[in-house]
């Protein structure tokens, strides 16, 4: 099997889907020659063409609202969005037209369409290149939301994500674009949307997380490890609808549940997670649930001490696992 | 294209439908038997006019929620329009979860909408450039009213359309008033027609009020159209003659001899006069037409109040897809 | 004192701002000679003239950017968006704009601005005319949402979101409207935006909850009084920033806490409160952190069982008070 | 208005030291010394040329990120910008918290701006409808790139200033690209200034590379808008001579022969050539400006690099008006 990183794991997921069904396009901007800004479709449109590959006018209300005519037409748009912090302008397309399409025509039209958003911090990008924007979209029936964390997974998930006959959001890790590798099978595979996956088996607690931090969190279950902590750890990857299940299971074994996410704690998807843990396994519960997310200011600042201050690390979420396993 | 003295008669006929249907609907609403009408009276000429432009069932339209007319030259029904307005479980649109007017017809290729304005504008460019993709002939109609042509989604929908020359005819009805407030208000030039020149494609005031002026006009949008010359903008112009909606009170905003006034362009009273002139309708013909017409109205309404409600706990579905249940 | 509704508490406190400060301006659609769809703004414009009761554009990512233009200059704009399911267009310059304003400066700009929207269903207004929307609002540091209950409540916050140097968002319960009546002083007087009010004193559990919920949620605690379950109610009020001081006290005090809203359940504001008592009052309780809210499906439907099924009510959150008080 | 020698060197000036520091920026990003610069070599004549049309100090100013030339000419020093690029605390934009080149500088009344194209766009006009509001006779002038009007939030920004007739000044910098996408898959028009017609505002195209052209063009609109006359829009057009950013790579998308034949009409040997011409600029001159812009350079790097990074705990504030520290 071949090591090759997230970026090119997507890239080979929509190569693929492309190959695969003449209705799969791609839009959005510079997707086309320039291959993407973080080069996600490069040698696509040399390959399929300007016809499929289609470099959108600077406007991303319409690029996600050209993408619902178009798969209600039958087609099955990629659209991409450059930077998830530019997906504002399209929230209205999303959230009141893609979303609610089948439920509001009785299932006679659905939208089988996904969007990309390059997502999180740490890459010097300030507060509009720096955005976590899953909090505000796991709240909309209707819309699926997906965040790989590795490239087997973001290859497997979003071929499924172009097969849903649904909304997909699908938001990629881009600190992880080159730096997270590993392995993925030469052949087709998917990878389905809907459950979480135990990526470590622990006794002495749970830690729920998704995206870049998920890939810290197995750093810093190694580290405790060694200190005697037995972590188990959860990849949500399907943030929307929630898998409750595998949640509840876990912290019923483990006793303790921390969930880690870099987007701002208050209001954040964290919030849920604990909700349902505070409910469903309540009895089981050594300890309170905690949350260990990005401050409460309105995004990851530019300067590297300041983004240095808001963003999460293996080392913070190793410290957070600590206090915990000694509650 | 010249039209048949028939199709000149059907045109009518389909105005006259709509009109009694819409009267209907004000009377039902009086008796307190529904809680909400939205009015197309005084735009039956725009919409019928365009509908015949197109090859109905095999063209694809984006309405709004003033199109009664429309609507039923595509084929819903008056016994679907009552069904919508009070809210039963045949309804095709939406099964009853939508608002009366908030059109849906699979079988004409009448995509869902919904309230949030210009929303459709952009799907009517998604769904052009699907036909374009796929290299058909077929055109997509869109509708819209002048106020809502300030939305940034319609002027991002209508550039779509123009950069990529999709077959889209963009149809803009200007009645005068969104809602209280006027034209002038809501753009600087004399007539959204105007609008065109900004966004490089061909644009055209019609009045609105003359079927058959509409219908030379957009036959030839469809024909360039369809021809693979690009889009179209059309402004057929009208008067709202009713309150934007019966939560309305237009006495606020409007004198009532200025409502009388405008009544003289009564676009129905207007094809009427011109149809008896050229000697194509007889008086006979227009009775028989008003009695099938209260027939089909009384016997809509019969159906609708004798036609179940949708079960509550239907409500939980069709969030997702998966959730679709057919037939 | 004078007992008024909700919606003359609103249109008083706009009253007596736009009196005091000559800042202050109004600004939205049919907001002028109309007086607002709901008659929020009626005889403001014959008082204060064009200038300061501005009809805009029907283009909401306008109101609230002219707004945050204005603001910037030193004025004290409100804009009225006329149904909060139409703030999605502007949520652009809600979100990255207005709320991260003064962080991105350094504080050497600032955007004193009030966003009004009525929200919320059970008034057969369908999926687009009756959501709850303060969940995707609820995750924005920079932003002050405000929900008021009470007319009371409702004049005295909105003079104080008028009279704050930061942007409020203030959600009104319109079923509320006319419906909700109480008890206003005559002179100047402001409730400050932060603080949550225990409206009820009990000691079995709380129920925390807001605007139109939280006016049921005193109905059902009556009820259940009347049953021997003493509950007390928190009104939330401002639902962010959020009053954490005051929910933990509250649940430390009665050992059981069940939240309501209307807004659907999964990702709602709920789970934010729901998780800040799992953590920090984890040792007090004696039962799991309830919630009771809408269903996860896009919206409220139309047709009035779904709408019912929908809804919530005091005798539903009666019935979840009931459950909880027996674990 | 005829410009004196005098001012036309001081403009020459102006642009020769925006240039300057630009350069710099690259052979710092270079030597490894900052992570991103975002180019505005070739834009300077339209922006210098716009800059001393307006009262500085007096008038408004909503810029973008490619405005170094601008906001020089605002009174932004190079000192001010070599702190941006590294990120310093004292860097009057945002403290260090945005990415370099998203200016504000509230001594010169140029409002801070986003990265999310447009947004601006709209603030020009909130700002003068407040100016308006307040029967002053100040301006706003805004600038964005071609791309960029392709989005709504633009349209619906000139728009309302050509509604109510706002002293705003929309100047377009068409310089080719959009990234790497090119204005014929932006626009279907030959110039954004076409835009206007369909707006209902004088639009006007003028060389970008002639500061004299633009001042010119530039002054014609400021009196306007001072007289109260209305909004204008202006393209100047111009050619991108850098890539995109330091990040973006354009040799995927265009000839190195294109932009060689491009530089041929690079606005500051245009300038230089014509006022040689003219006999207002001797080499001397030239050469002792060239010596004193070299020596700023120096001295603003120097001060930079020795310049404090901001506290990393700093970054926690302020996220409302309630914590700003001023002095
Ligand atoms: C985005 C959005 N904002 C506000 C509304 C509320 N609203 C419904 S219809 C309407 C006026 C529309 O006027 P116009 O576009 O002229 O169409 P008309 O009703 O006159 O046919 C408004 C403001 C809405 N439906 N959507
Ligand atoms: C809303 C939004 N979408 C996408 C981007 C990413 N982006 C940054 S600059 C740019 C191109 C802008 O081109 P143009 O408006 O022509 O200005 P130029 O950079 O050429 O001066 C894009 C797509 C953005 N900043 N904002
Ligand atoms: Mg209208
Ligand atoms: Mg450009």
């Amino acid at each position: 099997m071949a090591e090759i990183t997230l970026i090119e794991a997507i890239r080979q997921a929509m190569d693929e889907e492309l190959a695969r069904d003449e209705n799969v396009f791609i839009v959005g901007e510079d997707v086309g020659q320039r291959g993407g800004v973080f080069r996600a479709t490069v040698g696509l449109f040399e390959k399929y063409g300007g016809e499929r590959v289609i470099d959108s006018p600077l406007a991303e209300a319409s690029i996600v609202g050209v993408g619902i005519g178009a798969a209600l037409y039958g087609m099955r748009p990629i659209c991409e969005i450059q930077f998830a912090d530019f997906i504002h302008p399209a929230f209205n397309q999303i959230i009141n037209e893609a979303a609610k399409m089948c439920y509001r025509s009785n299932g006679e039209w659905t939208v089988p369409m996904v969007i990309r958003a390059p997502y999180g911090g740490g890459i010097g990008g300030g507060l509009y290149h720096s955005q976590s924007l899953e909090g505000l979209f796991t709240h909309t029936p209707g819309l699926k939301v997906v965040v790989p964390s590795s490239p087997y997974d973001a290859k497997g998930l979003l071929k499924s994500a172009v097969r849903d006959p649904n909304p997909v959001l699908f938001f990629e890790p881009k600190k992880g674009y080159r730096l997270i590798k590993g392995e993925v099978p030469e052949g087709e595979f998917t990878v389905p949307i809907g459950p979480a996956n135990v990526t470590r088996a622990g006794s002495d607690l749970t830690v729920f997380s998704y995206g870049m931090m998920h890939h810290y969190t197995l750093q810093a279950a190694e580290t405790v490890a060694k200190e005697g902590i037995d972590v188990e750890v959860v990849d949500l990857r399907t943030l929307y609808p929630v898998d409750r299940d595998t949640i509840l299971k876990s912290v019923r074994k483990t006793g303790k549940a921390l969930i880690v996410h870099e987007d701002n704690l208050t209001g954040g998807y964290g919030g849920e997670i604990a909700a349902i843990i505070a409910e469903g396994a309540f009895s089981d519960l050594d300890a309170p649930v905690r949350r260990l997310a990005g401050p409460d200011v309105p995004a990851v600042p530019f300067s590297h001490p300041m983004q240095d201050w808001f963003m999460l690390n293996p080392a913070k979420i190793a410290e957070a696992i600590r206090q915990l396993a000694r509650y | 294209m010249e039209l048949s003295a028939e199709i000149k008669r059907e045109m009518y006929w389909m105005m006259l439908l709509a009109r009694r249907v819409d009267e209907r609907a004000w009377v039902l609403h009086r008796q307190g038997k529904i809680a909400f009408h939205i009015s197309g009276i005084g735009h039956e000429a725009a919409q019928v006019g365009a509908a015949f432009a197109l090859r109905r069932g095999y063209d694809w339209v984006t309405p709004y929620y003033r199109d009664l007319a429309l609507m039923t030259a595509l084929g819903y029904s008056p016994t679907d329009f009552m069904l919508s307005l009070m809210g039963k479980a045949a309804e095709p649109s939406s099964g009853g979860r939508q608002m009366p007017s908030h059109w849906s017809l699979r079988t004409a290729n009448a995509v869902s909408h919904s309230a949030p304005v210009a929303t459709q504008t952009i799907h009517a460019s998604g769904i052009g450039l699907a036909i374009k993709l796929r290299k058909e002939d077929k055109v997509v109609l869109t509708t819209i009213g002048e106020g809502s042509t300030s939305q940034g989604e319609w002027y991002e929908g209508v550039n779509w359309a123009a950069v990529h020359r999709l077959p889209v005819i963009f149809i803009v009805q200007n009645n005068q008033y969104a809602i209280s407030v006027p034209p002038e208000m809501q753009m600087a030039v004399p007539s959204s027609a105007d609008k065109a020149c900004g966004l490089g494609l061909p644009g055209e005031m019609v009045d609105g009020t003359d079927v058959f002026a509409v219908f030379a006009a957009v036959s030839k949008a469809v024909e360039r159209a369809r021809k693979g010359e690009g889009p179209s903008l059309i402004e057929t112009r009208m008067y709202r003659i009713t309150p934007h909606s019966s939560d309305d009170d237009d006495r606020t905003y409007r004198t009532r001899e200025e409502v009388e006034e405008n009544k003289k362009r009564d676009p129905l009273l207007m094809a009427r006069t011109l149809l008896e002139k050229e000697g194509l309708l007889t008086i006979a013909q227009i009775d028989e037409m008003e009695a099938k017409a209260k027939q089909m109205v009384d016997e809509a309404v019969k159906a609708a109040e004798a036609a179940p409600y949708p079960a509550p706990e239907d409500a939980a579905f069709p969030v997702y897809a998966e959730e679709v249940r057919r037939g």
